[in-house]
Order: C-alpha cells, then sequence, then structure tokens
C-alpha cells in the first residue's frame, strides 16, 4: 500500500519484492504448522494455544507485507467473527454435551464413559475447536482493531465495540481449556 | 557414557550462547538508531532460537525445538514489523 | 566408530558455530555504522545458527523431532536475510546515511575508479 | 479536429482485448481519422537470450491488437490508421520510469493526443506497476487516459489473478499435504485425514497468494531441481566469505571499506529475484539494502567482496536456476556496465 504522503527522497514508497516474496513462500508453511500444532494439541506440549497463534501470526504476517487494507479485503471481517464464535459455540457446545451425558461442565470422562472411546477425543475437540480458533481469530481482530485506530474515522464505532466484546469474551476462553 | 558426555557439551554451549545474546544488549541499549536497536534484538532472537535448539538436544526435551520454531516465525514477524512501522511511523503499513 | 565420528562431527559443528556467532556479536559491537553491523547479524549470525542447529540435527539422530531442526535451519536460512534486508532498508528509508570511504575522509568520489587494497 | 491520435501500451493481460475497445470507442465522434499507435515496451534488450522470444511475442500481440481495432472500428465510418511498433529493444528499461520516459518520448515524437493505459499493464516483468507507472506519467506530464474495464485495479494485490486456478491450487495442495505429513506421522490415519483436509484449506486460500507467476507444468519441477544443485554452490560461497569477514572483523585494526554499489541485476522481480537478493545478503560483505525492480542497492564491507559482486558469479548461478545454461551464459554486470559506486547520501 503506498498512500500519497509516504515519499521518501522524492521517491515513491514501493513494497520491498524480496520481503512481499519470502513471505509468499512461507506463508503456506506456516499456516499448515500452525493447523498441524491445532489438530495436535492434545498430544504436544503447548498445543493449540501456540497453532492458533501461528494461524493469527500467518495472516499479520501477510498484513505487514502486503499492508493492512489489502489483507483486511482478503480476510473478510465476518470471517473472523465467524472463527471466535465458531471457537466460542464449539467450546460451550462441548461443554453442554457433557452435562447432558450427566458430567459436570467441559468433563470428558463423560463422553469416553458414554460412548467408550478414550478421553483424548473430547480434548481434541475443545483444543481445536475451541482454542485454535479462538486464538486465531483474537489475534487477527486485536491486530485489526487496533490498526484501525490510528485513524478513527475509517470505522463506525459499531464494528469497534464488535471487536472488543468478541476479543473480551475469548480472553476467558482458553483459560478455561488450559486448566483441563 | 558419550551421551551424557555429548549433553554436557551441549548445555555448555548453550551457555556460552547465552554469553553472546547477552552482549547483544549493549548495542540493544546504545542505539543509536532504532533500526541499530532492531538488529541487536533480531539477532538476540537468532541467539534465543538457537540456545533453544541446543537445550532441546541437551535436555533431551524435544518438543523445546516447536518452541524454538514459534520463536523463530515471531522474530522474523517482529524484525519486518518494526522495520516498517519504523518508516513514516506507520504510514505505509 | 561411527558413534566416535558422529561425536567429532558434532563437537566440530558446535565449535564453528559458536566461533561465527562470537563473529556476529563482535561485529555487531564494533562494527561503525548499521549497514555495517547488518552484515555479521544477518550473515555470520546465520551460519553460525544453521551450524548448530546442524549439530542439534545430528544429535537428535533418526528422531521424528530431527524434522524440526533442520526445518529451523531453512527457516532461518529464509527469514534472516530477509529479515536484514528490511532492518537495512527501513534505515534507507529513513534516511539514515551510510558511512562509506567518500564520507569518511571527505574526498570527492570518482565512481569510474573503485578503489583497490586495504586501507591499513 | 482533423485527426485524432492514440497511444495505447499492450501487454499480455486479460484486459488488454478490453482496453484496446475503450480505445476505439472513447474517442470523440468529430475526428476525421483516428491513428492509433499500438506500441509493446520491451523490458530486455534483444541481444539478451530470452529477448528473441520476447519480440516475438510482442509481434504476435501487435498483429492481435491490429485487427482488433480494425474490427471494432468498422461500425463506424471514421478512417482508422494503425502504427504498431516495438519500444525499447535497443535500451534495458528497469522500472516505472523508464517506461513512463519511453512513452513520453514516443508520444513527442508522433504528436499523440491521448494516451489509454491498461489498468493490469504488466510489460514483461511479474510485478503490478501500474500505480507507479501513473505517478511516472503524471511526473513526466503526459495526459494518460485509464481504460475502465471491468476487472477493478487494485494497486498491491494480494492475490494473483484466477489463471490457471487448478493448476496452483493442485501444487499447493500437494506442497502442504507433504509438509504436513512430513510433521505427522505418514502412517496414522488421523495425519492422514486431517493432513488432507488442511491442505485444502491452506490450497484454496493461499494458492493465488503464493503463485503470483502462472506455473509451468514441465518449467516449474526442473527449476527446483536446479535449485537443488545450486543450494551447495551458495553453502560453499557462504562459508568461505564468511571466514574471509571472520579474519577482517577479528583483526584489531579492522580494516573495513564500505562502499554503497549500485548494480542492475539482469532477473525478473519475484521469486527470481529474491533468490539473488538474499544469497547476495547471504554472502558476507555484501548486503542487498534495496531491491525494487532489478535495481538492486547493495552494501558492501570488504573489497574482495565488492569484487566478487562485480563480476557477477551469484547473477549467473540465479539465472542458471531460472532460465537454463543457456540463460546463464550473460556477460558480468561489470562488462555490461551496469555497476556504479554510489555515495552514501545518494541513496
Amino acid at each position: 500500500m503506498s498512500q500519497p504522503d509516504s515519499y521518501t527522497n522524492s521517491d515513491t514508497y514501493s513494497e520491498s519484492q524480496v520481503i512481499l516474496t519470502s513471505v509468499r513462500i512461507i506463508a503456506p508453511f506456516t499456516l499448515t504448522y500452525g493447523m498441524f500444532l491445532s489438530l495436535h494439541g492434545a498430544d504436544t506440549p503447548g498445543g493449540s494455544f501456540q497453532g492458533g497463534a501461528i494461524i493469527g501470526v500467518t495472516v499479520l504476517m501477510l498484513a505487514f507485507a502486503f499492508g493492512i487494507d489489502p489483507t483486511r479485503k482478503w480476510v473478510k471481517n465476518s470471517f473472523v467473527a465467524g472463527l471466535i464464535t465458531g471457537g466460542v459455540t464449539i467450546f460451550i457446545a462441548t461443554g453442554l454435551f457433557t452435562m447432558a451425558l450427566g458430567g459436570n461442565f467441559l468433563e470428558y470422562d463423560a463422553i469416553a464413559d458414554t460412548f467408550g472411546i478414550a478421553h483424548y477425543w473430547g480434548m481434541e475437540a475443545i483444543e481445536v475447536g475451541g482454542v485454535a480458533l479462538i486464538v486465531a481469530g483474537a489475534v487477527m481482530t486485536l491486530f485489526f482493531a487496533t490498526a484501525a485506530g490510528f485513524t478513527p474515522d475509517r470505522h463506525s464505532n459499531e464494528s469497534d465495540s464488535t471487536y472488543s466484546s468478541s476479543s473480551s469474551g475469548s480472553a476467558s476462553g482458553p483459560e478455561v481449556g488450559r486448566d483441563d | 557414557m558419550t551421551a551424557d558426555l555429548l549433553n554436557d557439551i551441549f548445555l555448555v554451549t548453550a551457555a556460552l550462547f547465552v554469553v553472546l545474546a547477552i552482549m547483544m544488549f549493549y548495542r540493544a541499549v546504545a542505539g543509536p538508531t532504532t533500526q541499530d536497536r532492531l538488529l541487536a534484538v533480531n539477532v538476540l532472537g537468532t541467539n534465543t532460537v538457537v540456545i533453544l535448539a541446543l537445550l532441546a538436544a541437551g535436555l533431551d526435551e524435544p518438543w523445546f525445538l516447536d518452541i524454538a520454531l514459534i520463536y523463530a516465525l515471531l522474530n522474523f514477524l517482529m524484525a519486518i514489523a518494526i522495520s516498517k512501522f519504523t518508516v513514516e511511523r506507520g504510514g505505509v503499513l | 566408530m561411527i558413534e566416535q565420528l558422529r561425536f567429532w562431527a558434532i563437537i566440530i559443528l558446535l565449535a564453528f558455530g559458536l566461533f561465527f556467532t562470537f563473529v556476529s556479536a563482535v561485529g555487531v559491537i564494533r562494527l561503525p555504522d548499521i549497514y555495517a553491523r547488518a552484515h555479521t547479524a544477518s550473515q555470520t549470525d546465520t551460519l553460525g545458527a544453521g551450524l548448530a542447529l546442524a549439530a542439534v540435527a545430528l544429535a537428535l539422530g533418526w528422531d521424528s523431532m530431527t524434522i524440526y531442526a533442520v526445518l529451523l535451519l531453512f527457516f532461518v536460512f529464509i527469514t534472516n536475510p530477509t529479515a536484514a534486508h528490511a532492518i537495512a532498508r527501513s534505515a534507507a528509508e529513513s534516511g539514515i546515511v551510510p558511512l562509506t570511504d567518500e564520507t569518511e575522509v571527505d574526498v570527492e568520489p570518482d565512481p569510474s575508479t573503485p578503489d583497490e587494497g586495504d586501507s591499513q | 479536429m482533423a485527426a485524432e491520435r492514440v497511444l495505447v501500451p499492450l501487454s499480455d493481460t486479460v484486459t488488454v482485448r478490453q482496453t484496446v475497445g475503450y480505445a476505439v470507442q472513447s474517442c470523440p465522434g468529430e475526428a476525421e481519422t483516428l491513428e492509433f499507435h499500438l506500441v509493446v515496451a520491451l523490458p530486455y534488450d534483444t541481444e539478451m537470450p530470452e529477448g528473441q522470444s520476447l519480440t516475438e511475442d510482442a509481434e504476435r500481440l501487435l498483429s492481435k491488437a491490429e485487427s482488433w481495432v480494425r474490427e471494432d472500428a468498422s461500425s463506424t465510418n471514421v478512417t482508422i490508421d494503425v502504427t504498431t511498433s516495438v519500444l525499447g529493444d535497443d535500451e534495458y528499461l528497469f522500472g516505472p520510469r523508464d517506461y513512463a520516459r519511453t512513452f513520453d518520448s514516443y508520444a513527442a515524437a508522433h504528436d499523440i493526443d491521448r494516451l489509454v493505459l491498461d489498468p493490469e499493464y504488466q510489460p514483461g516483468t511479474t510485478a503490478q506497476m501500474l500505480q507507479p507507472l501513473e505517478r511516472e506519467l503524471e511526473s513526466v506530464g503526459l495526459a494518460y487516459d485509464e481504460a475502465p474495464v471491468e476487472r477493478p485495479a487494485r494497486h498491491e494485490r494480494l492475490a494473483g489473478d484466477g489463471a490457471e486456478r487448478f493448476d496452483k491450487i493442485f501444487a499447493m495442495f500437494w506442497i502442504s499435504y507433504g509438509f504436513y505429513l512430513v510433521l505427522g506421522d505418514p502412517t496414522y490415519w488421523f495425519d492422514l485425514v486431517t493432513g488432507a483436509a488442511v491442505a485444502g484449506i491452506v490450497a484454496v486460500s493461499l494458492a493465488h497468494v503464493t503463485f503470483t507467476f502462472p506455473l509451468d507444468r514441465i518449467g516449474s519441477p526442473i527449476r527446483t531441481l536446479r535449485f537443488g544443485l545450486y543450494v551447495p554452490y551458495l553453502l560453499f560461497e557462504i562459508v568461505k566469505a564468511n571466514l574471509a569477514i571472520s579474519l577482517v572483523i577479528l583483526r584489531p585494526s579492522m580494516p573495513i571499506r564500505p562502499t554503497m554499489t549500485r548494480v542492475n541485476a539482469r532477473v525478473r522481480s519475484g521469486l527470481p529475484l529474491l533468490a539473488l537478493a538474499n544469497s547476495i545478503t547471504l554472502t558476507p560483505g555484501t548486503l542487498t539494502v534495496r531491491a525494487d525492480d532489478q535495481r538492486l542497492i547493495i552494501h558492501t564491507l570488504i573489497p574482495s567482496a565488492r569484487e566478487d559482486l562485480f563480476e557477477g558469479s551469484l547473477e549467473r548461478a540465479v539465472r542458471f536456476v531460472f532460465h537454463g545454461r543457456t540463460g546463464a551464459r550473460i556477460p558480468t554486470p561489470e562488462e555490461r556496465g551496469d555497476t556504479e559506486i554510489i555515495r552514501g547520501d545518494d541513496l
């Protein structure tokens, strides 16, 4: 993104070809790696919190290299909001599901007892669905909300309040998941 | 026998890398420009990645490599982000 | 025998890795300006890190985690020069004038005759 | 007004047909004769190994465009006069400024009234360049008219165009899937299933971000192989130069002679430029400060590194990777006169 006022040495600021290209090459690998970590969150330490962070960071990397506005066009706001609400929904649904089976909120043993499958799968659902999606969404929304804050009149207050409420809602989400 | 010795060697090397990383603090504090500091922090970050990898080998905790990889990614992101942000105070972002 | 060979290979890789990282640290502290410092930060440091990571990969042997060490090696080799380029470019964009021979001794530069030899 | 002279720079884009159509329709009705000057600006001079095929492509495009003009103008009753020419075949055009200057001198020589620009205009190089070109045209004072074609012009686009969708998604899918299985366990069913899902997501979302250039089904694997040959060579160069610079830095007197140099590299922007710029940066003693189009600004620390740079062995190696052995046989940058030592404050 070169804006009219960003002249240096009477020359237009243009994106560096080198940075653009290396980000282009790295991005698919980091995205794959982030998703890999999220999906294996239950059996490796660190797990989906980091996986979600890497997915978010991949988008940030593209945003830094290409400029915020093209990235914002590429990653629709609704997509990011959907990421977070989807994550929270999966999270709560898993919790309620275990309650429906007669356990406590997020008591995975209930799933294991009822269906005879490993304890692992409840954890998997939380890790993948809950934590990774929420963290990735939160990283992106926080970044885009902060970026939008530099020019206050670019976005309406309405979208800003959505950002803050969804990200504050997600802040408590991972905590619960990590305790188990 | 050699395995234990090798682990010790890795730990000693990691300690020496820590000393080299601490040397970077001089440049990070002294500056004089933002880019100098950024450079020092970037080198420090690379050293941290190496230290994590060496610890992974020395302590037999291979999952440290996971963290090293994430750290390397964040280090790269930081270098790009700040170096773009210093130009026109983010106007070109 | 193989074990012995591997042991010494790891020692040598670590020693060289340490040496190059040391050179990088010295360079970042001693060199006069940002552009010159970026040289050691991007190159000697990358090689030092690469050698140390190769030692780690060798020490882990045929383990699934070795892949991570190799990936880390590749990643460092792609990103470090790019980061150094980004920093040097940012320095150039913000108008930091590099210290060159011409500015140091303050003579008129003559592009047609590149000066040869050492300055010592 | 007796005659209207229109200059249309052409390049092989998806919107070139619409641009020509707009150029014909937008002419004011009172003109009796319309003179169309269709030009193709070549980024390389014809002596370069790839220059020959570029010239042939350019001539094919020009003859197609000429027939488009006649076809579009056949409904009107004005006299049509079409002139086609290839510009820049005797020089080496680097950036938007050079193109703007070329068009300006052409316009002055032929008394052009109007310049119609293709919003996707992309002469030979892979970089999107319309916006800088507009700025340069304004600075040389040449009036232009951007054709309002259906595809909106975005200036720094994240994703490439939709051409060859399948190839790109296919390639990206397998790269991502392979990487996933390397990370995980290829014999575990869970990894196989989730890997496919993940690779699908990555392919759909990032295929057009990563592959901005059209994939070549035969060329790309060969290039990958040649790149495999290039890596050991590069490693050897890195170690050799690292030892040299270590000696310089560790010596108490530290005999460095920093200089800024400008080298016009003859590689395409995009991947080849990244390979060259990063190789230069990785080889100690030289550091890429800027890489815009083909003009590299390189900071060198010691004289021997500068001489190596001017001999252009890395550039030849990169050209070998992307153009094969014949592409590697070019004169050194110093012989071409593409090198220049610049002052520090003249960035």
